[in-house]
């Protein structure tokens, strides 16, 4: 087979990121170009494959129940890290290892983006050099958060000991060429730029990578990168291509290169405001619950305003074969994927006939329609600024005309409108708009904290400084009450089940979400390059140990 | 003045147009005028009535477009400047003819310095290398009249005050012996006391040097105390051609003669009231059918409507060009 | 001069801390954000606790101050310990970037070889290019040249470099594969063979943003080169015998050159911020790049470095613009 | 003095010192003069009759061709412009369509009269309000010689300032408001052509005052020194008239900047609303699809360029015919 | 006109204006440019008052500060009864019509954008309340004053020859009717043919109008023409003040000496018989004037006292003033003068 050989054979490999990675610390930024960077060298002890099933990396096995790794009360998990796996630098990885990584990310004043991951865990037992127990504070029905995916993984503690809480940014060294486990190295760090790798010499499997070098670039654009994969061949791999299909599809015809796709549990959607964001409402009012919606917060004119749009087309215009219409907040795994297809079909009749029964009518005659109050149907729709979302909401906007709904579009950079600024009236969590459209996902595959995401706790107010992750104020007991069921259960089955139900509640049900479109990702691999699968679950980059040149056997 | 000697420089029928767009400007015609060794010529005439373009024609001096030299030829040194290529033509300028221009304060490269300036010519027409031109250059500084001539050299123009940047004109003109020196009013910028001072010095060098000049300038006082023969110009022509005192003396042109009465002096009777030449200045676009001064002349006649004079012997080395003769007070015949 | 300079220094330094605290305070009520670059799948709490380790929660009268004392005291004094092995900055905290967690100036030296080469480059280039246009057309004045040349540099002028960048990519890059579409910042010249490849790959940019630069400098250069060639003194220069090239070359040049070379100086600053785009297209990761970067993840004391070293550069261009005129033209002489 | 010989020579040259020439008939008013002059400069007038010809086809043209230019038609999208088919016969054109539709069937033509719009109101006057308050600044600092330092530094604190956060302060403080005052668009315009404006003005103050300063110590100030006349009138009747040329030239650079910046903000976000079309947005969004849709970006890169060097040349050409010494008689 | 002595319209002491230098790095004032420097004299209603010297001297200067068209350093002011030597800026507006100037460069004190007739105007915007139709009408009027043609009021200044801008210039500072007009050397850019006809304007408009003039000049002879007086200055001091006659027939002070013997005679016959006195050197610097007499540094008769005693402005004939150490004693001018005479023979170079 063309692929096998010692390693190192195949030379270099180019890789295109068009956001630049800034740093190789997971811990210490959340972003995804980072996460993916690092990935190449730092490894966790489980992570996912392009099904979503878990596979042991630095680990013998995945624990679980059965096997005793996971205690019965669900309090524990157990791993026994691979006797094989040692440092770049050649010293073994311990338990101790692993236990610092839990310290580093939970030391006070440090910041770590992934304390999410280590929030339910309690302490980290070193059961001997090769076995770790986590203990986590109460029963934990997914105990694979901590330690497993991208998002964790495990850092030396001899590199970064000096480097706990406050002293974190300090270890510029440590932060940008960590000692890792995985198939490369870092060679050279270059910020926002350009990292450049080389084999891990001291790499568990043997022949692998085949790599000698890898260069990943960052910086540039979407298109760029896209073009230089697959039409003038100057990389062999490039990053989440966000591009319309027909450029896409106009560029693979070079043939210098491939698209790829994958789906995972991105969902771009609508979000409706249930409160009045309107400017006249007063400030502390504007856009919490005190101020209930005029009419978003009538059902009927939320199915309305789902139903006349047509998904498929937006499928089609913004995502190509990187998309598929949904209706679900929880597009997968199948295990949580609800069957809610009502949404799929355009059906601009009915959502007319539903706002003429719930009495929105015309009165006027200037094609907008009016609540029973006289207040017109008139809709600020808000989004980050992006090509495709651009052209999502031209779209819209005019299927609500149709329906008699008047739509002001606005789109906002988006560092200001992600950014979680209390002072910026242009967040999606202060949410100064009727509609918003984004897209979100969850790590990992259980849903539960992402569906937590909508208990009324979660409501951003003023009070909150406008935190707070139930952007649409979204309020049901019931819903709160099968959250925390959910919570207890450890059956997988039957969280599925409460799951699907949930994620019912605010799509289907209420209309309080809109999905649009589930995207999947989309990337481009050189023509040459072999064994590139592409995953969703975990780092793109999670098997570049297997990637090979193809044809090229020197 | 060796008078039968053969002349250095010899123009005849100069004609020079500028091309505008008012149609074409005759600034110069059919002048003619010769230059013995050693002597000094003294051009006047008002502002505009072509005295550097004459002398800039001569040279190639004038950018063109918008001027044109149309005819005439310009004999020095055995050959037509008018005909010569480009290298001979450059070779002569600066060489063999010196110039100086009449604004000291612009004429110099205010962003080279003065030693620079003068050792220019002299390794371009001498081939000399830097060393020579710099003791030559000290030399022509001293020559001028500059004191602490070696450390100036590597002043800029703007040290010097007008006087000495015109002698430093002065020297860069000199710097190669040249034959003939063309001073186009050098002394018109300059205060009485400083004029006097560059007077006194052309005096001086030009028996030192034993050069023609030619001296344009405006003014009369000046002419009378430095040239050997003088040519008053009018309207692009030479109105009337003398000898100094001859000129003073006996002026022969109408407007000459307006001239000296306009003009006050600081001696002898003062005027109640200037007399003054009225009317304006032509306008010279077209080439000339008629006397150029018939509008302000107060002896004009039909004639001079018609017909452009041409320039009548008045007297030894005398000639004007008008129809009408002051001597005998009545029109010559056609 | 000497003394000029100086004061002219020391006058500056309260402008630049006037306009370091203006910068901060604008920086301040911008709504951006660092953490907005952040996945939402980030819980806020946590975003939270990593805003805090930035160092945001303290009010803007503690961060300024401290900002200014580690730029002006504590980054010095590491470069210093750097250079001569001492041990002034013990270990004091530098300004650190929120997005990279590294030393801010590290991350800009960094950068200043890859903008020197092509930002720089192309301004030598647009440069040199403009300064002939500008000659022959005003020597030439109303000539098809004069006039074909005001038509190119206009055009050049007026189109957005967010197309030339493209097009020429798809012209020299996709549709000629004769020089490639993205910079290659980790290249090192050691040989011939290296050199000609820096080159091939610089051409594309640095002929982008050379078209912006050869626009403006040549008309100032036209202009300046007609308001010269009218002087009493390019006539001295010919009546001297001199021939037309060195009359025009040598003293109508070095007249014209020196509102020139101050109308270059003055547009260094710009060019050092203003290639974002083209930085962008190409991939040349340079300052603007950088500082896009950083505005965009609301890296406060990465932005508020670059800018206000920005304004240092603008201080210094335009001092030094004025010390150039002083030693170009010997007639201003400064004291 | 030193005028002397130029100035004579030029009196010469003009029949006013004449004066038998037959004086302009004092009903014929000086702006005939200046139209006289001005039809003289070939430049400028294909530069004027270009710019009629865009003014009326982004004002009168969408009267003739109301096609809605927001209005998304999918099954007719990605045609190409009618004249693509005289060279290839099986591209995609009709006449409904005459310069084609984009990706998702908006007609090109309409949105290139209503980006047209767009883009040359916020580039008249984002670039008014530049040349305005460049030269207002410049002439402060160049006339009163206190204000000189104080206004100076001021340029280099604005040229310092990043433009990206400015306008993102400015939309946080102001969009609302505005919003509130003059509607979405209205609101949106204001705020981007003042972003525009005070972001730009910078380099015509400079060589405004360096103008003034020169100006100042003419002979001609002086003398209104002499007959009193107050500060506010040396200005408007004495300087500014004279420091015209270079206002022109920096109001000519001045569009096209203000025209590609829109473009550019459009592009990081902080422009105008999405379904709102100006020439540099349709010219950015439709670089990813040069390659097959070449017209897309010539069409308004061509728009824009032109706009901006017909506005050149007459500039070029009033600058002459403003100036009574090149105007003649 | 001399006979009978008239009041002073304009009167001038120890008028001072020095231009500061700034130098160093705190741009402390290092110094000054003297170019006026402590200046006396008066001007008589109805005469003219011509102020000669050497370029640099500070004629334009004194000229300007008598007008306060600067601020002035020091000194006293008067002009029609008003001191105005330190009023402030704002306030001499209104004084303004009784005083006007004649710039020297037609050409360049002329805005080169405005029509002749709003230049004209100018001063009757700023000062009258006249309709635009009697404005108009003056300006018409004024135009015929000085010999222009009405049907040149809509021209521009680049539009007319020399003489006819200098005519504008007089239009326009005589629209206000002022009683004092300081002509900065008005002929000295024109041509000598046309310099007549603008002193013999000036001279008609001062009979026809009662002015009162401060004519600069650096022509001797044009000056000797108009002036009813003539004041010689020398970096930035009256050497010497007399009445025409008597100054271009007996010049006291060597320095007006050398000045008269140095204007070039316009006849051959003369001009080789008269004595030429050349100056050595070059003026020096207003801002480091000699110790001692200015003069100095190129007196043709300096004594050792000239390099240490500044000499006094005196009277020492009657109306005949001059600063010259010659004439230290004015009980004694014989012996002085005898004196000045055998200097003269001995530093002077004799010219013939
Ligand atoms: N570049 C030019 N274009 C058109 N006409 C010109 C040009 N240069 C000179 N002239 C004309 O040529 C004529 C002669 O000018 P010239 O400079 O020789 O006069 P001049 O006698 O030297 O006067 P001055 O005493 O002022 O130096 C003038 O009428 C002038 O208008
Ligand atoms: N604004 C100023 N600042 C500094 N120095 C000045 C200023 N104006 C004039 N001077 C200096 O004052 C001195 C006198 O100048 P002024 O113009 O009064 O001389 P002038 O006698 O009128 O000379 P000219 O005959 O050349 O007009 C000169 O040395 C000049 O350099
Ligand atoms: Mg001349
Ligand atoms: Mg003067």
């Amino acid at each position: 087979d063309a692929h096998e050989g010692e390693r190192g054979r195949d030379g270099e490999v180019k890789i295109i990121y068009w956001q630049a990675p800034s740093i190789m610390n997971p811990y210490l930024s959340g972003g995804t170009k980072d996460i993916e960077a690092a990935s190449l060298v730092l490894e966790p002890l489980a992570r996912y494959d392009e099904n979503g099933t878990m596979v042991p990396f630095l680990a013998t096995e995945i624990p679980t129940v059965e096997n005793g790794g996971v205690s019965e009360d669900l309090q524990s998990i157990t791993w026994t890290i691979d006797p094989d796996v040692t440092w770049s630098d050649g010293t073994a990885v311990t338990a101790r290892d692993v236990q610092f990584t839990f310290e580093y990310c939970t030391a006070e004043g440090g910041g770590c983006a992934q304390g999410a991951k280590f929030g339910n865990v309690e302490s980290v037992e070193i059961i001997d050099d090769k076995t770790v127990k986590v203990n986590f504070d109460g029963p934990a029905p997914n105990p694979y958060q901590a330690f497993v995916g991208q998002e964790s993984p495990i850092i030396q503690a001899a590199q970064f000991a000096e480097c706990l809480g406050p002293r974190a940014p300090e270890c510029t060294d440590a932060n940008f060429q960590p000692i890792g486990t995985g198939p490369f190295v870092v060679t050279d760090f270059r910020v926002n730029d350009v990292i450049q790798f080389a084999a891990n010499e001291s790499y568990r499997v043997p022949n692998k990578p085949a790599f000698a070098t890898v260069t990943l670039k960052g910086g540039g654009d979407a298109t760029a990168a896209g073009r230089a994969v697959l039409e003038t061949g100057e990389f062999d791999y490039a990053w989440n291509l966000q591009l319309a299909p027909d450029v896409i599809a106009s560029m693979a015809e070079a043939g210098q290169g491939t698209p790829v796709s994958a789906f995972g549990t991105l969902v771009e959607r609508i979000e409706m405001n249930l409160t009045n964001p309107s400017p006249d409402v007063p400030e502390g009012e504007r856009s919490t619950v005190a101020a209930p919606h005029p009419f978003l917060s009538d059902p009927a004119v939320r199915e309305a305003l789902s139903i006349a749009i047509d998904r498929d087309l937006l499928v089609e215009i913004g995502y190509g074969q990187a998309g598929r219409p949904t209706c679900n907040l929880v597009p997968a795994p199948v295990l949580y994927a609800s069957d809610n297809t009502a949404c799929l079909t355009q059906d601009i009749d009915r959502a007319n006939a539903l706002l003429d029964e719930a009495g929105y009518m015309d009165t006027d005659g200037d094609g907008v329609r009016e609540t029973p109050d006289g207040l017109p149907l008139s809709i600020l729709y808000q989004t980050s600024t992006n090509a495709v979302r651009q052209d999502f909401q031209a779209l819209i906007k005019e299927w609500w005309t149709e329906i008699g709904v008047e739509t002001e579009l606005r789109n906002i950079d988006g560092s200001v409108f992600f950014g979680g600024d209390p002072g910026s009236p242009d967040t999606f969590q202060r949410f100064y708009a009727d509609v918003e459209m984004y897209a979100n996902n969850f790590p990992g595959t259980d849903p539960q904290a992402y569906l937590g995401a909508y208990l009324c706790d979660n409501i951003p107010s003023p009070d909150t400084q406008w935190q707070g992750e139930n952007i649409n104020r979204f309020c049901d007991p019931e819903y709160d009450a099968l959250w925390a069921e959910m919570a207890a259960t450890a059956d997988l089955d039957e969280r599925g089940r409460i799951g699907k139900q949930l994620n019912d509640m605010v799509t289907k049900d209420s209309n309080v979400i809109v999905p649009l479109v589930d995207r999947g990702r989309v990337s481009a691999h050189s023509n040459t390059l072999g064994g590139v699968i592409l995953n969703t679950w975990d780092s793109e980059l999670w098997n570049v140990a297997d990637w090979y040149r193809i044809g090229d056997n020197r | 003045m060796p008078d039968g000697a053969l002349p250095v420089l010899d123009v005849r029928d100069l004609k020079t147009v500028f091309k505008t767009r008012a149609g074409e400007v005759h600034a110069v015609n059919d002048v003619s005028f010769s230059l013995k060794p050693g002597e000094l010529l003294g051009v006047v005439g008002e502002s505009g009535s072509g005295k550097s373009v004459t002398m800039m024609s001569l040279l190639g001096l004038l950018p063109s477009p918008p001027a044109d030299v149309r005819g005439g030829t310009v004999a020095f040194d055995g050959k037509d400047l008018l005909k010569v290529d480009r290298e001979t033509l450059r070779s002569v300028r600066g060489g063999k003819i010196g110039f100086v221009f009449q604004d000291p304060m612009t004429s110099l490269n205010p962003v080279f310095t003065v030693g620079q300036q003068i050792a220019e010519p002299l390794r371009k027409h001498m081939g000399m290398n830097k060393k020579q031109a710099a003791a030559r250059s000290q030399e022509l500084l001293e020559l001028v009249g500059i004191p602490d001539a070696k450390r100036r050299l590597a002043d800029y123009p703007h040290q010097f005050s007008g006087g000495m940047r015109q002698r430093v004109m002065i020297a860069i003109a000199l710097a190669c012996d040249p034959q003939v020196l063309i001073a186009d009013e050098p002394t018109t910028a300059l205060d009485v006391t400083i004029q006097a001072q560059i007077l006194e010095l052309m005096k001086e060098l030009r028996s030192k040097l034993g050069m023609a000049v030619i001296w344009i300038t405006h003014d009369l006082g000046v002419i009378a105390g430095i040239a050997d023969r003088v040519i008053v110009m009018y309207g692009g022509q030479i109105a009337e051609h003398a000898p100094v005192r001859e000129l003073f003396g006996n002026p022969q042109h109408p407007y000459t003669r307006a001239l000296l009465k306009t003009i006050p002096t600081i001696h002898g009777e003062r005027a109640a009231r200037l007399t003054v030449i009225e009317g304006q200045p032509p306008l010279m676009v077209g080439p000339p059918v008629a006397c150029p001064f018939r509008d302000r002349c107060d002896v004009a006649f039909e004639r001079c409507t018609r017909e452009n004079p041409p320039r009548y012997d008045v007297g030894p080395g005398h000639d004007a060009a008008c129809f009408y003769d002051a001597n005998t007070g009545a029109p010559r015949d056609a | 001069m000497l003394t000029y300079t100086l004061r002219r220094l020391l006058m500056s330094i309260p402008t630049l801390l006037f306009i370091a605290f203006v910068i901060f305070m604008l920086l301040e009520l911008a709504p951006g954000d660092p953490m907005a670059s952040m996945p939402l799948t980030i819980p806020p709490e946590v975003k939270q606790q990593m805003r805090e380790a930035l160092g945001l929660g303290q009010p803007w009268y503690v961060r300024f101050p401290l900002w200014l004392n580690q730029f002006f005291i504590v980054e010095p004094q590491y470069w210093f310990d750097n250079t001569f092995g001492t041990n002034f900055a013990d270990g004091a905290q530098r300004i650190i970037s929120f997005q990279s967690r590294a030393p801010v100036f590290d991350v800009i030296a960094e950068r200043i070889p890859q903008t020197l080469w092509v930002v720089g480059m192309s301004y030598v280039v647009g440069v040199l290019i403009a300064l002939p246009i500008g000659i022959i057309s005003a020597y030439k004045q109303y000539s098809v040249f004069d006039q074909s040349g005001t038509f190119i540099t206009m055009i050049g002028f007026s189109i957005p470099p967010f197309f030339t960048g493209p097009l020429l990519i798809v012209i020299f890059a996709v549709q000629l594969d004769w020089l490639p579409s993205i910079y290659d910042t980790t290249h090192q010249v050691v040989d011939w063979e290296t050199f000609k490849f820096q080159m091939w790959q610089m051409v594309l940019p640095v002929m982008v943003l050379a078209l912006q630069t050869t626009a403006q400098i040549a008309r100032y250069m036209r202009a300046s080169m007609l308001d010269n060639l009218g002087q009493d003194y390019v006539r001295t220069a010919r009546a001297k015998g001199l021939t037309e090239s060195v009359v025009v070359m040598k003293h109508v040049l070095r007249n014209s050159m020196i509102p020139v070379i101050t109308v270059i100086a003055l547009g260094i600053p710009s060019i050092f911020g203003g290639a974002i785009i083209t930085e962008q297209v190409f991939k040349v990761n340079g300052l603007g790049q950088l500082l896009i970067l950083a505005l965009q993840g609301s890296d406060i004391p990465m932005v508020m470095t670059i800018t206000f070293l920005l304004a240092v550069l603008i201080v210094l261009m335009n001092l030094i613009a004025d010390v150039l005129y002083g030693v170009f033209d010997p007639r201003i002489r400064y004291d | 003095m030193t005028k002397r010989a130029p100035q004579a020579s030029a009196d010469n040259l003009l029949p006013a010192g004449d004066p038998v020439a037959p004086a302009p008939a004092p009903a014929r008013n000086q702006w005939w003069d200046v139209w006289d002059q001005f039809k003289t400069h070939k430049g400028a007038l294909i530069g004027l009759g270009f710019l009629i010809f865009i003014t009326l086809f982004v004002l009168i043209g969408p009267l003739l061709w109301d096609v809605d230019p927001t209005k998304t038609d999918i099954r007719n999208k990605d045609y190409r412009p009618i004249y693509t088919a005289l060279w290839d016969s099986s591209a995609k054109t009709g006449w409904h369509k005459p310069l084609g539709s984009d990706n998702l069937g908006r007609d090109i033509l309409a949105n290139m009269m209503q980006g047209g719009r767009i883009s040359l109101a916020v580039g008249w006057t984002a670039m008014i309000l530049a040349v305005f308050l460049g030269t207002l600044i410049g002439v402060m600092a160049g006339y009163f010689r206190r204000l000189d330092g104080l206004l100076m530094r001021f340029t280099d604190l604005v040229l310092a300032l990043p433009l990206l956060p400015l306008l993102l302060v400015m939309m946080l403080l102001f969009r609302d408001p505005l919003r509130a005052a003059f509607g979405p668009e209205n609101g949106i315009f204001i705020l981007i052509v003042i972003g525009i404006g005070i972001t730009s003005w910078m380099q015509t103050a400079r060589i405004v005052r360096g103008d003034v300063m020169a100006l100042k110590e003419r002979e001609f100030v002086l003398a209104a020194r002499s007959i009193g006349t107050p500060a506010r009138r040396m200005i408007t009747r004495h300087l500014l008239p004279n420091v015209l040329s270079p206002i022109m030239v920096s109001a000519t650079l001045g569009l096209a900047t203000a025209i590609i910046t829109e473009s550019a903000l459009s592009f990081l976000g902080l422009g105008f609303p999405p379904d709102f079309a100006t020439w540099g947005k349709i010219l950015n969004d439709s670089v990813p699809r040069m390659v097959q849709f070449p017209e897309r970006v010539i069409l308004p890169g061509l728009a824009i360029s032109l706009t901006v060097l017909s506005v050149n040349y007459i500039g070029d050409g009033l600058r002459d015919a403003l100036d009574p010494r090149i105007r003649g008689h | 006109m001399l006979d009978d002595p008239k009041e002073p319209l304009v009167s001038v002491r120890d008028l001072k204006m020095h231009f500061p230098i700034y130098k160093g790095l705190f741009r402390r004032r290092a110094g000054e440019v003297k170019a006026v420097d402590g200046v006396s004299f008066d001007v008589m209603e109805g005469e003219t008052l011509g102020l000669v010297g050497e370029s640099g001297c500070g004629k334009s200067t004194c000229g300007r500060a008598v007008l306060r068209l600067y601020d002035i350093t020091s000194g006293a002011i008067s002009i029609d009864g008003k001191e105005i030597g330190n009023t402030a800026q704002s306030k001499l507006r209104t004084m303004r019509p009784t005083m006007q100037m004649v710039f020297q460069d037609p050409q360049a004190s002329l805005n080169p954008r405005m029509t002749v007739e709003a230049i004209i105007k100018e001063p009757l915007d700023e000062h009258t309340k006249l309709s635009e139709k009697e404005k108009r009408d003056k300006v018409g009027e004024l135009m015929d004053a000085v010999g222009l043609n009405r049907k040149f009021a809509k021209r521009y200044p680049h539009a007319f020859s020399g003489g006819q801008r200098q005519r504008i210039g007089i239009a326009r500072a005589l629209a206000l009717n002022p009683k004092f007009i300081v002509c900065d050397e008005p002929i000295a850019a024109l041509d000598v043919s046309i310099q007549a006809q603008v002193v013999n304007l000036l001279e008609d408009l001062q009979e026809q109008f009662g002015l009162t003039y401060l004519f600069i000049s650096h022509d001797l002879s044009m000056v000797r023409h108009i002036a009813t007086r003539v004041a010689v200055m020398y970096l930035g001091k009256i050497v010497e003040l007399a009445p025409r006659e008597a100054l271009y027939a007996d010049p006291l002070h060597p320095y007006t000496q050398a000045l008269l013997s140095a204007v070039p005679e316009p006849d051959p016959s003369l001009a080789s018989r008269t004595e030429r006195i050349i100056l050595k050197g070059d003026v020096p610097s207003p801002s480091n004037p000699p110790e001692g007499c200015n003069f100095c540094t190129r007196c043709p008769a300096v004594m050792d006292i000239c390099k240490r005693i500044e000499p006094d402005y005196r009277e020492v004939k009657p109306g005949h003033f001059t600063a010259c150490h010659l004439y230290n004693d004015p009980n004694d001018t014989a012996e002085f003068t005898a004196g000045h005479e055998a200097k003269k023979s001995t530093n002077k170079e004799r010219v013939t």
